[in-house]
């Protein structure tokens, strides 16, 4: 029974994984068919995680309505906007548009699905702003230096921040885009990079940890 | 692997021309000459289906003169025009290929003949085609000789030999730091933001006041939330043994189970398992939003002395630190998601960036995992640095003194193909 | 007397800051400023000029993955890259990774080809979304029809005349990514580094400064980011579009934004050392 | 679609756009329903989106054409499924493995050819045309390499920080600040353009066309805030976060 439920797994995981690496090297037309199928078969396996996904969303809000937590009536609601995209995607058969006419799944998409998407990140606009005034504190040199670097980003980024610009500093003949690119091209690259290179490493080695079969959380327990 | 056919003829054909060559060198310029010593080999490091055509650059080879490459499957005639260009462009040197693996000669023409654009794919890898080059200049046309060559499926990118070398030794050095890190350990600084941690703490229990914990909104799978929950772990034993209070608000109830775990595990190290209490640990909201505005309501009610955010964060973060800001507690963050680290660094006191979470968290708890694997991520930030330096050096001297093939020794080293 | 009206200041109710952005924001879209973006970024010129040179007729890939969390930033990017590939003739093939996006694809591609007189099939196609994208981007080195076989459609993919002669990378002369997920990185990493097609992106404005070491090192040939990257191609391809009147309108609220900081730590000095 | 529901709609966008934005003001129940709302309506659209999309043309069309191979990856994706029926549970990790494997393959060598080698190629890189570069140029490349290193020692680990080692550290902090200061200059614009996108739609709607849809949604929220306020009254009110 171990052998099918570890280490069975325990071997895909390296077969695969040590096949796919290699395919990097190799650019033999075999390497290449064999990626070619792997590239199916990962494309179909992915969609089914979805469902992964789906069934955890269900469940936990069928169970808060079957004990009647906390608030359970909004649970009801999860099922209903789901039902309110899923019906009208069966009635157009899974199409937008026909022709240049709205079907019953694009007026779903843009009146339902759209508005509740977009609103749900734009209300972080409000809290920037309220950040900004009550603990945005300017406390020692380096947040002096994001302040600076974050100020000429916010005035560059707009035309009447381009306008105060040339008013106030306009006489050091310097263009508030030029220090904008500047700081986007040459500091902020070299603090990107920086960070980039470590979490690379440690990406490579997650990957081999993984096909090597020591990093195995993902499997759960037994 | 190279299925040349064109030995003798060219041999012949060479020393037929190098006479012509020789007898009538200063020419009118009407006339051309041939193209000689041509040869066609299979381009090597592919999948097949691409041919190398390579002949002499010659001093007739002005803008005004064109080359045509032509192609035949068949024993005669059946000619396809391939490519066109003007004979001073496609030298050796325009094959993108790294030193170890290409010779990249000005004095060379190259002209890589994709055999797929003009039959099908299933017969080009394997027979053997015919080229000949056509020189042309005023509308008038010269021939080269004919050549043939097969291409093959090829076994091996040297090209990108240099990161199969680089592949390798981050896998030795990390084994080799998993097998230090179990016999003997390893050596990791202490992480400057976990004084503050002490501080912290010792501030809450001077006011009586309660810590706020809270493990980010990742699950357990994520780097960033296992070491949150070892920095999790040395908090709640100092919490333990100041006896002060500590609340541990969750997103995710696995990440909720195994703080509770930890926790308890703490409690008991620091010898105070009568103070542990099972709701220390609570469960708050599934759902991002809703968990960073209960929270929020917990803050401004409780006041803590302390907050900790320790893991992996999402936009909640502006609205958790904004409050917890305003409440006058002490805040020390850690995260690895960037975009949030502005936030988090303008409305705390103190926050540990990326890897210093990480860090943080094999200090604590010199997990032979974690250790291995911010070893061999040092192993590659000090390769770094020294190829950065020393090739900068190396390069500038090489461009100063235009010493050409030194600099693109430098330059293929660190360049992916 | 003082110090305790400027803790008030600070003390004040963040809903009141809420309503005076609502204000700033919701007037300047009633009565706009009118001011239009004239600074172009280096990043964005990039894009254009190396599109602008592609010959008619060449294929190129549009990567639309964002949803409607980011379209108001990203659409605008989608639609004038779009209307230039339009304007050149340009072969267009639409792929996305984000299940989100298609139906603002879709939206989309109702409108923007008209314009220009274009024909689906003929002239531009959309490919179906695609659950895993290394797969996809990897398939596209050798054969994209073993994974892009139909189109949204469910029709042939291979029998239309938009690709005739397109199989795989090496038939494709640039990839567009407009996203507001990791994708550029994907393209960069699993396309651009891997099989060496050109890839430029368009980004969210926060996920911008983050794409810096591939600009400078080329393997992005170009970026534009957030609703400025959007409002600077407009410019260039000389159609106003949802990116010129949007950035206008944000112009107030960016000001306020600099002013609250300033003044809040105004007022935090003045507590503490006065 | 007549009128009729393109104003149905309106309507409909318009209180969805207002209920999620009452947060702001505090939380209620018209912004719990359109949460909720908004996971069942994300789900629904990905379900149909991989129904439609993936699942009929990728597994159901191959299988009625009797190309069996399809069987595999079918079997492998249901098997993931397992995971949350216990006893059998183990059975997803068949699934899960060939995703990691399949994964961690792919994205080792691609890593390290576009985040490291390459990282390092473009910081050397402007060095090479050093003689012919104007000393700006070649400023910011000492700059972009100077900073590089830098910051790699500050998150170097396996030394204390001490003397030069410190300075170093330190001015890499300061190249780190100045990307996240760059990184919360557009956060600002790319928040507020999210904003932006929604007022305009609110705005659009609040025409007579769509029958002053968000002027009587806003009032009746109003409403519905103040009657509750006027209930609420003498009970002592559990503090939202202010």
């Amino acid at each position: 029974m171990k052998l099918i439920k570890k280490q069975i797994p325990l071997a895909i995981v390296l077969v695969f994984g040590t096949l796919t690496l290699l395919t990097y090297f190799v650019p033999h037309k075999r390497s290449v068919n064999f990626l070619e199928t792997m590239n199916k078969w990962e494309n179909i396996v992915a969609a089914f995680a979805f469902f992964l996904g789906l069934i955890n969303l269900f469940y936990s809000h069928y169970t808060k309505i079957s004990r009647k937590a906390d608030g359970w009536g909004y649970s009801i609601f999860v099922y209903i906007g789901f039902l309110a995209i899923a019906i009208p995607a069966y009635v157009s058969h899974g199409k937008n548009m026909d022709g240049s006419v709205l079907t019953w799944m694009g007026w779903a998409f843009k009146y339902i699905y759209n508005p509740l998407s977009a609103t749900m990140f734009a209300v972080l606009a409000f809290y920037i702003v309220s950040t900004a005034y009550k603990s945005f504190r300017i406390r020692s040199l380096q947040a002096f230096v994001l302040f600076a670097a974050a100020m000429f980003l916010i005035l560059g980024n707009v035309p009447l921040g381009q306008m105060i610009w040339d008013k106030l500093f306009g006489w050091t003949s310097y263009a508030i885009s030029d220090i904008v690119d500047w700081i986007m091209h040459v500091p902020a690259i070299a603090g990107k990079r920086g960070i980039m290179i470590g979490i690379a490493i440690g990406v490579v080695v997650t990957a081999l940890k993984i096909i090597f079969g020591i990093e195995r959380q993902y499997l759960g327990k037994d | 692997m190279i299925k040349n056919k064109s030995g003798l003829s060219l041999v012949l054909s060479f020393l037929a021309v190098t006479t012509v060559f020789a007898a009538t060198s200063p020419r009118p310029s009407a006339q051309l000459p041939p193209v000689t010593r041509l040869t066609a080999a299979d381009m090597p490091y592919d999948v097949g289906g691409t041919a190398l055509l390579k002949w002499d650059v010659r001093p007739e080879d002005t803008p005004d003169v064109l080359y045509q490459i032509y192609v035949s499957s068949m024993e005669s005639g059946g000619w396809i025009k391939a490519d066109e260009f003007p004979a001073d462009t496609r030298t050796g040197d325009g094959i993108e290929l790294p030193f170890w693996a290409w010779n990249a000669s000005v004095r060379e023409h190259v002209v890589k003949v994709e055999l797929n654009n003009f039959y099908g794919e299933a017969q080009t890898t394997g027979p053997v085609f015919r080229f000949k080059v056509t020189s042309v200049k005023d509308k008038k046309s010269y021939d080269s000789q004919v050549v043939s060559a097969g291409t093959v499926s090829n076994w091996f990118r040297l090209d990108r030999l240099n990161n199969l070398v680089m592949a390798i030794l981050v896998f030795i050095v990390f084994f080799w730091a998993v097998s230090h890190a179990k016999r003997k350990g390893l050596f990791i600084r202490r992480i400057a933001g976990l004084d503050a941690i002490d501080e912290a703490i010792g501030r809450a229990t001077e006011m009586g006041k309660p810590i706020y914990y809270l493990p980010g909104i990742g699950n357990m799978t994520m780097v960033s939330t296992i070491a949150s929950t070892f920095i999790l772990g040395e908090v709640s034993k100092k919490v333990a043994q100041y006896d002060s209070t500590i609340k541990v608000p969750h997103k995710d109830p696995v990440v909720m189970t195994v703080a509770k775990e930890v926790v308890k595990q703490a409690f008991l190290e620091a010898g105070r398992p009568d103070s542990y209490r099972e709701d220390i640990n609570q469960f708050v909201s599934y759902d991002q939003f809703s968990y960073a505005a209960s929270v929020d309501g917990m803050i401004s009610r409780e006041k803590p002395a302390a907050i900790f955010y320790m893991g992996w964060f999402m936009a909640e973060s502006l609205l958790l630190a904004e409050v917890g800001s305003t409440t006058g507690a002490i805040q020390i963050a850690g995260t690895d998601e960037e975009a949030q680290l502005p936030f988090f660094f303008t409305a705390c006191d103190y926050t540990l960036i990326g890897e210093e979470l990480y860090a943080a968290g094999a200090y604590l708890s010199k997990d032979p995992m974690l250790m291995s694997a911010l070893k061999t991520q040092d192993f590659g930030k000090l390769v770094v640095m020294v190829s950065v330096a020393l090739g900068g050096i190396l390069a500038s001297l090489g461009g100063l003194m235009h010493w050409d093939p030194f600099t693109r020794i430098i330059a293929d080293l660190f360049k992916a193909y | 007397m003082l110090k305790e009206k400027l803790n008030a200041l600070l003390r004040i109710d963040r809903r009141w800051i809420f309503l005076g952005l609502t204000v700033v924001l919701f007037g300047a879209i009633m009565r706009p400023l009118g001011l239009i973006n004239k600074e172009i970024s280096k990043d964005t010129r990039n894009a254009y000029d190396f599109m602008e040179k592609l010959p008619a007729g060449s294929f190129v890939i549009l990567s639309l993955d964002y949803d409607p969390s980011t379209a108001p930033e990203l659409n605008p990017q989608a639609v004038a890259v779009a209307r230039h590939a339009f304007r050149k003739n340009l072969r267009v093939g639409v792929v996305t990774y984000a299940a989100g996006a298609t139906g603002l694809i879709e939206q989309l591609f109702a409108v923007v080809p008209a314009e220009f007189k274009k024909e689906y099939g003929r002239d531009y196609i959309i490919f179906p979304y695609q659950p895993s994208a290394v797969a996809a981007l990897t398939q596209m080195a050798s054969d994209l029809y073993g994974i892009y076989d139909k189109d949204k459609d469910g029709k042939d993919a291979k029998s239309m005349p938009v690709m005739l002669g397109v199989k795989n990378y090496k038939n494709i002369s640039l990839v567009v990514c407009i996203a507001g997920t990791q994708m550029p990185t994907y393209w960069v990493q699993y396309a651009g580094d891997k099989y060496g097609v050109p890839v430029m992106a368009g980004v969210t404005a926060i996920s911008q400064p983050g794409y810096g070491p591939y600009l400078q090192k080329k393997q992005l040939k170009g970026l534009l980011g957030g609703m400025k990257g959007a409002a600077e191609y407009e410019h260039l391809i000389d159609t106003p579009g949802k990116g010129t009147s949007g950035i206008d309108a944000l112009s107030l609220a960016h000001v306020m934004v600099v002013g609250l900081i300033i003044v809040s730590n105004i007022a935090m000095v003045i507590l503490k050392y006065l | 679609m007549s009128d009729t529901f393109l104003i149905a709609g309106a309507w409909i966008s318009a209180g969805l756009t207002i209920f999620l934005f009452s947060f702001l003001y505090k939380d209620n129940p018209f912004f719990k329903v359109a949460e909720h709302l908004y996971l069942g309506a994300g789900m629904g659209w990905w379900a149909q989106v991989y129904l439609y999309g993936v699942l009929r043309p990728k597994v159901w069309a191959p299988l009625m054409n009797h190309d069996w191979m399809v069987l595999v990856p079918t079997f492998l994706g249901l098997s993931l499924i397992t995971q949350f029926i216990p006893g059998i549970s183990w059975i997803s990790r068949y699934g899960f493995t060939f995703l990691m494997g399949y994964g961690a393959g792919l994205e080792l060598p691609t890593k390290l050819a576009t985040d490291f080698v390459n990282q390092i190629g473009g910081t050397i890189q402007p060095f090479v045309n050093v003689a012919g570069m104007s000393s700006f140029a070649l400023f910011n490349a000492v700059v972009i390499a100077g900073g590089v290193i830098c910051v790699l020692i500050y998150f170097f680990f396996s030394v204390e920080h001490k003397g030069a080692v410190k300075k170093a550290s330190n001015v890499g902090i300061y190249f780190l600040m100045i990307y996240f200061g760059a990184s919360f200059g557009n956060t600002v614009m790319a928040r507020f353009s999210l904003l932006y996108g929604r007022f305009d739609t609110l705005y659009t709607f609040s025409a007579s066309k769509y029958l002053y849809a968000t002027q009587f949604i806003l009032a009746g929220l109003a409403v519905y805030f103040i009657v509750h306020a006027l209930m609420n009254r003498g009970k002592k009110e559990i503090e939202p976060a202010q």
